[in-house]
């Protein structure tokens, strides 16, 4: 797609950094990837306020709640599928329950690792979104990563958060705003609604598909709870198709939270959910794996067919035309995997 | 203080009896109940409260009012630590990890008068904040510990947050011995020991016992002080009854460790009738037909305080 | 609801050990509730095939990998918050992504323990819907615990399964069939999916709607993973209109795995989602908590008062005539919690 | 074999020397690599492929397929283990815990003969199953651990079940010392010393080295085997070098107890090179221009070999 500026080298280690220095409360505790997810800008500008806890998830959850309840604002920050999974219960009963301001950052979310599966957050967005009091976002770019701030300093309870890695790529002007979706596109034949990793690959598809004279509206979603910006609810009925893109599991996430709209409202609209279709994955680089699991412009393509009556139909979803170029959006580096 | 020691161990002794004629009553009262945690734990809850630890003044209602809302809802129901004292880092905090000894703690605050005794005839009914297993709304209960081993860690974050800023206030924690199976009880000592959390001490009620029968039987720990002192702790074990040994422990920690006191208990200290139960029926109490008086008559606790 | 005999005590208990009896591959392990969780008999009558290993669940789950690896069918019956929450990613990653014959087995779900927060798996059934190659089953009575074990015996992958304890009631007179719905009344105006312990509370409320007249189908769940059976969308599409009824949070379980049905078959249908809301639970008794949380007969019939034209509109929902008389579906004991 | 001693000792440092050459080559080859695993396991890998464990030959070709799905998938890739021989309980098995480790694992493949050297040449591509975290359709890699601290536990549940029907096989593990810092390493120690657990036999890499850096700067573990014994395991601590040491520890264990092996070794161990790195630089090294040059020549590993 389209970016609105060159690509940023690691937005959030400095502006994590910069956060911690305005706001004596914040620390930063991590499980031995402090580079790795970048907070080793912070933990060089604020070691007095970087606890290094090992690899030892369970406990470190249980620690933030302590901190927490002492009156700070403690993030952690690691891999995505470390930030949720081994402490899964800690962070729903220590961190979610007591509605305590701790700070869930997960990095390289879903197959942007080339960890290979036991490292592949497929499903980290389920996991928090069903918590209740959990905030759930997933940043996109650059310009998410350097505005979210405000909303982090005004939430009174906790956060989960996917966060773009490394060289990333700035696809938006307008500022993160707390559940607002941002319109990339406009149309009334076919609403696509896509969220982080994925959003580069949407734009691609939709490009292909305005091209044969199709209306495609182009939702991208930041925060999947709350879910509550009306424009997603109205595009639907007004196209009465919709397709979710995501980098996570089809149930659980974005999908799902389009699904649940769609029934709640009694919309009549029908959905296509773009993602990792009830399977687990397998390592390898991220163009791979994009395309290896269908979260590309063919298989955003695929699910548009079912959708409308031949969009594109002479061409050929293998072909080259339409293998998508990767702008590397947040982890295709394996930098300090 | 050490000029009235035999007023405090008396005091504390008195506390501990109440604690289990209280828990007996509730269990007898509701069916069933988690009787042998305070008959294991009494003293080292009277230590404590009564002799260890800087609380300041309850900053609850001794009737506290009913269920309102979990934490997130609106309204929410006020804190089970406020009748701790208030939340300030000059105060001591105490950590009741497994909170399926809720019975014994909400007895320990009706005992030092934190809690009036009235506020016990709401325990365990619907509606109610004095739940069986306790939630950070039950009275005294500061981390939702019922699902076993999490806690510990919570005050190690305490623990850590004060360290650094160089608060006065201390934090106690009680664990059971069923939670040092639990992995995470040796991670959050770990991280106790790299950090020289001297300001954290870690009861363990040591009864041997759990579910389903005694330790020894379902998954042994052998040596739990050779456990902490691997880990990096300053860990003494004592006899778990005995007030002033629970105290000495306390007050000869090392600098710059956690400390660990690994109390001796018994699940059956004050009922000697609880010994014959079968070894599933003894962690959860359930009296049969005539049970509960056969108890009652065979301890000292009601001969030893009634007039 | 109308029973269909008398209740069963702890059917669970005596079918594992007969099925273990039958099936030398069978082994039990316990997390330190084996009686609470009904492997007691089991243990009684096949001791050398009885683990013990203590309250330490992740490595327990680890273990069953091991002893499934080695050609063994375990079993973990516990609480299902012990069960699902600790032990998650050691289930996600040793027993699902491999694919294994392990069972894992629930107890005391969602509010039916009066073990409070800690002890309420309120989110069971989405974590273990989410894993890829996992089977979910909640069985609702004493038949579908007296004849899953066929399914249980055919499948060559991972099972996660909500049990019910102690005495239960006889709903049904039909075995338990894979991935095959009831339906327990048929309509036209109304399509109600309910599960587990909710289908009695359900039921209750069917028959005050169907005596103003309104066509209601009640159609039981006990498969959720997979959910095909066509049946579903079949009713929901005649009728237009549905309510789930479950113990558990609203997303994740019955009421997403519904919404997820509607939103992609396109149904034109509007949902009401009966459950959990949204919100951590605290403790009390069954009946307390499914009034309290309105997974009752109110809850039910409030739900219907959205989707169709007053119904039972004279009605006191908190009058004494709705308050459904709890037939104490496996759970409302508190024994061995 | 105790006769041939030095031939095993001789054979073992040539393979443990081909193993750090081959990870060499790799890291060079691929711009990155998990070198200093290889540099600090090798002799532990090589005593275990050639002296120590009593494996069956290869299952699984030399040359591996690509990869065709995960399992549950149909076409599912080939089982990892099969490269270790059939899964038969006649036979030991071997479970390597930090599958960051694979590196190392796939070089003691090809220097035991079980994989062909051709298969390298797919290493880390996408579509391979070689993957460099591998996971369990990688050759040698028996269970997916590249989440850390959690196989150690499945070969509990596969030396219970042999255990138990008194099979022959003996089951072999190596976990990192990062590993120790999780809880549930202590709780499986806990559970294999509860069962008696005399068919396993856990190796550990006490490289002393984790992500960020050094262990005791991360967070301390202190004695692996006073915790190891404590934890009711036969421990002992041995240069992890030294393949005659590896092989000794393992075969003097104690009837009814797991056996722990802590292997004190070095992560740099062949490439004095590697030394000078910034601490957050040694866990995945990643050559600067000219340095790999400069790590190879200041090695011995290759003019000791080299023609
Ligand atoms: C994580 C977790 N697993 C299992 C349980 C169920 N459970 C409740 S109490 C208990 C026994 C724990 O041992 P301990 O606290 O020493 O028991 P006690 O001395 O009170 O008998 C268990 C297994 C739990 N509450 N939490
Ligand atoms: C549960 C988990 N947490 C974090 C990580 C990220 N991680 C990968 S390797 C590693 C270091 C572990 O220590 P060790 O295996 O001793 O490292 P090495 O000696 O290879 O440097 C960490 C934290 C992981 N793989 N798994
Ligand atoms: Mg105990
Ligand atoms: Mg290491």
């Amino acid at each position: 797609m389209a970016t609105v500026g060159p690509t940023v080298t690691r937005p959030f280690a400095h502006a994590f950094a910069a956060y911690g220095r305005q706001n004596d409360r914040v620390v930063s505790v991590t499980n031995d990837l402090t580079r790795s997810s970048e907070a080793d800008v912070f933990r060089t500008e604020l070691p007095d306020r970087s606890y290094s806890l090992g690899m030892a998830e369970q406990n470190l959850v249980g620690v933030l709640s302590g901190l927490a309840r002492e009156g700070l604002e403690p993030f952690y920050t690691s891999f995505a599928v470390f930030t949720t999974r081994r402490p899964y219960e800690q962070i729903a009963l220590n961190v979610a329950y007591p509605n305590l301001p701790v700070r869930l950052m997960g990095f390289l979310p879903g197959i942007t690792t080339p960890g290979g599966v036991t490292h592949q957050a497929i499903d980290d967005l389920a996991l928090m979104r069903n918590l209740p009091n959990m905030t759930v976002l997933e940043l996109a770019d650059a310009t998410d990563v350097e505005t979210f701030w405000g909303t982090v300093e005004a939430l009174p309870g906790p956060l989960y958060c996917r966060v773009p890695r490394g060289e990333v790529p700035r696809l938006f002007t307008e500022p993160f705003e707390l559940d607002r979706v941002r319109s990339l596109t406009t149309g009334d034949d076919l609403t696509v609604v896509s969220i982080g990793a994925a959003v580069s690959h949407a734009s691609g598809a939709i490009e292909l598909l305005r091209s044969t004279g199709l209306g495609v509206t182009h939702l991208v979603v930041s925060t999947l709870k709350p879910f509550g910006d009306e424009e997603v609810p109205r595009s639907i009925e007004r196209s009465g198709r919709v397709i979710t893109v995501e980098n996570h599991l089809v149930t659980g996430g974005l999908g799902t939270a389009v699904a649940e709209v769609i029934a709640e409202l009694g919309l009549n609209a029908t959905l296509r959910r773009v993602g990792i279709a009830d399977t687990f994955t397998h390592g390898g680089s991220p163009d791979y794996l994009f395309g290896y699991y269908g979260i590309d412009t063919s298989g955003i393509i695929r699910a548009a067919r079912e959708l409308v009556d031949d969009p594109l139909d002479g061409l050929d979803l293998d072909g080259p035309e339409v293998r998508w170029q990767s702008p590397g959006v947040g982890g295709s580096s394996s930098e300090g995997l | 203080m050490e000029d009235h020691r035999d007023d405090w161990t008396s005091a504390a002794m008195r506390v501990a009896d109440g604690i289990r004629r209280l828990a007996f009553e509730l269990a007898v009262e509701h069916e069933g109940g988690y009787l042998i945690q305070a008959c294991s734990s009494a003293e080292i809850l009277a230590t404590l409260y009564v002799r260890l630890m800087n609380l300041g003044p309850s900053s609850a209602p001794p009737l506290p009012a009913p269920f309102t809302g979990v934490p997130g809802s609106s309204p929410r129901s006020r804190w089970g630590g406020g009748w701790n004292g208030p939340d300030d880092p000059a105060w001591d905090r105490f950590v009741l990890s497994p909170t399926h000894y809720s019975t014994a703690l909400y007895a320990t605050l009706v005992e030092t008068d934190r809690l009036s005794s009235e506020a016990l005839e709401e325990y365990g009914k619907d509606g109610s904040v004095l739940e069986m297993i306790g939630a950070e709304h039950s009275p005294g209960v500061e981390v939702t510990g019922g699902s076993l081993g999490q806690a510990l860690s919570v005050a190690v974050g305490r623990a850590l947050a004060r360290k650094q800023r160089g608060n006065q206030g201390h934090i106690w924690v009680l664990i059971s011995d069923g939670e040092t199976q639990e992995g995470q009880t040796w991670e959050a000592l770990q991280s106790a020991a790299a950090f020289g959390l001297d300001n954290l001490t870690v009861m363990v009620d040591a009864n041997r016992w759990q579910v389903d029968g005694p330790m020894d039987r379902v998954m042994p720990v052998g040596s739990l002080c050779a456990k902490a002192i691997a880990f990096g702790c300053s860990a003494v074990e004592v006899d778990g009854h005995d007030v002033s040994a629970i105290a000495d422990a306390a007050t000869s920690a090392e600098p710059g460790r956690p400390r660990v006191i690994v109390c001796a208990t018994h699940p059956w200290t004050g009922f000697p009738g609880l010994r014959r139960r079968d070894d599933a029926s003894v962690h959860f109490v359930r009296f049969g037909p005539g049970e509960a008086d056969m108890i009652r008559a065979s301890s000292q606790l009601f001969e030893r305080t009634q007039p």
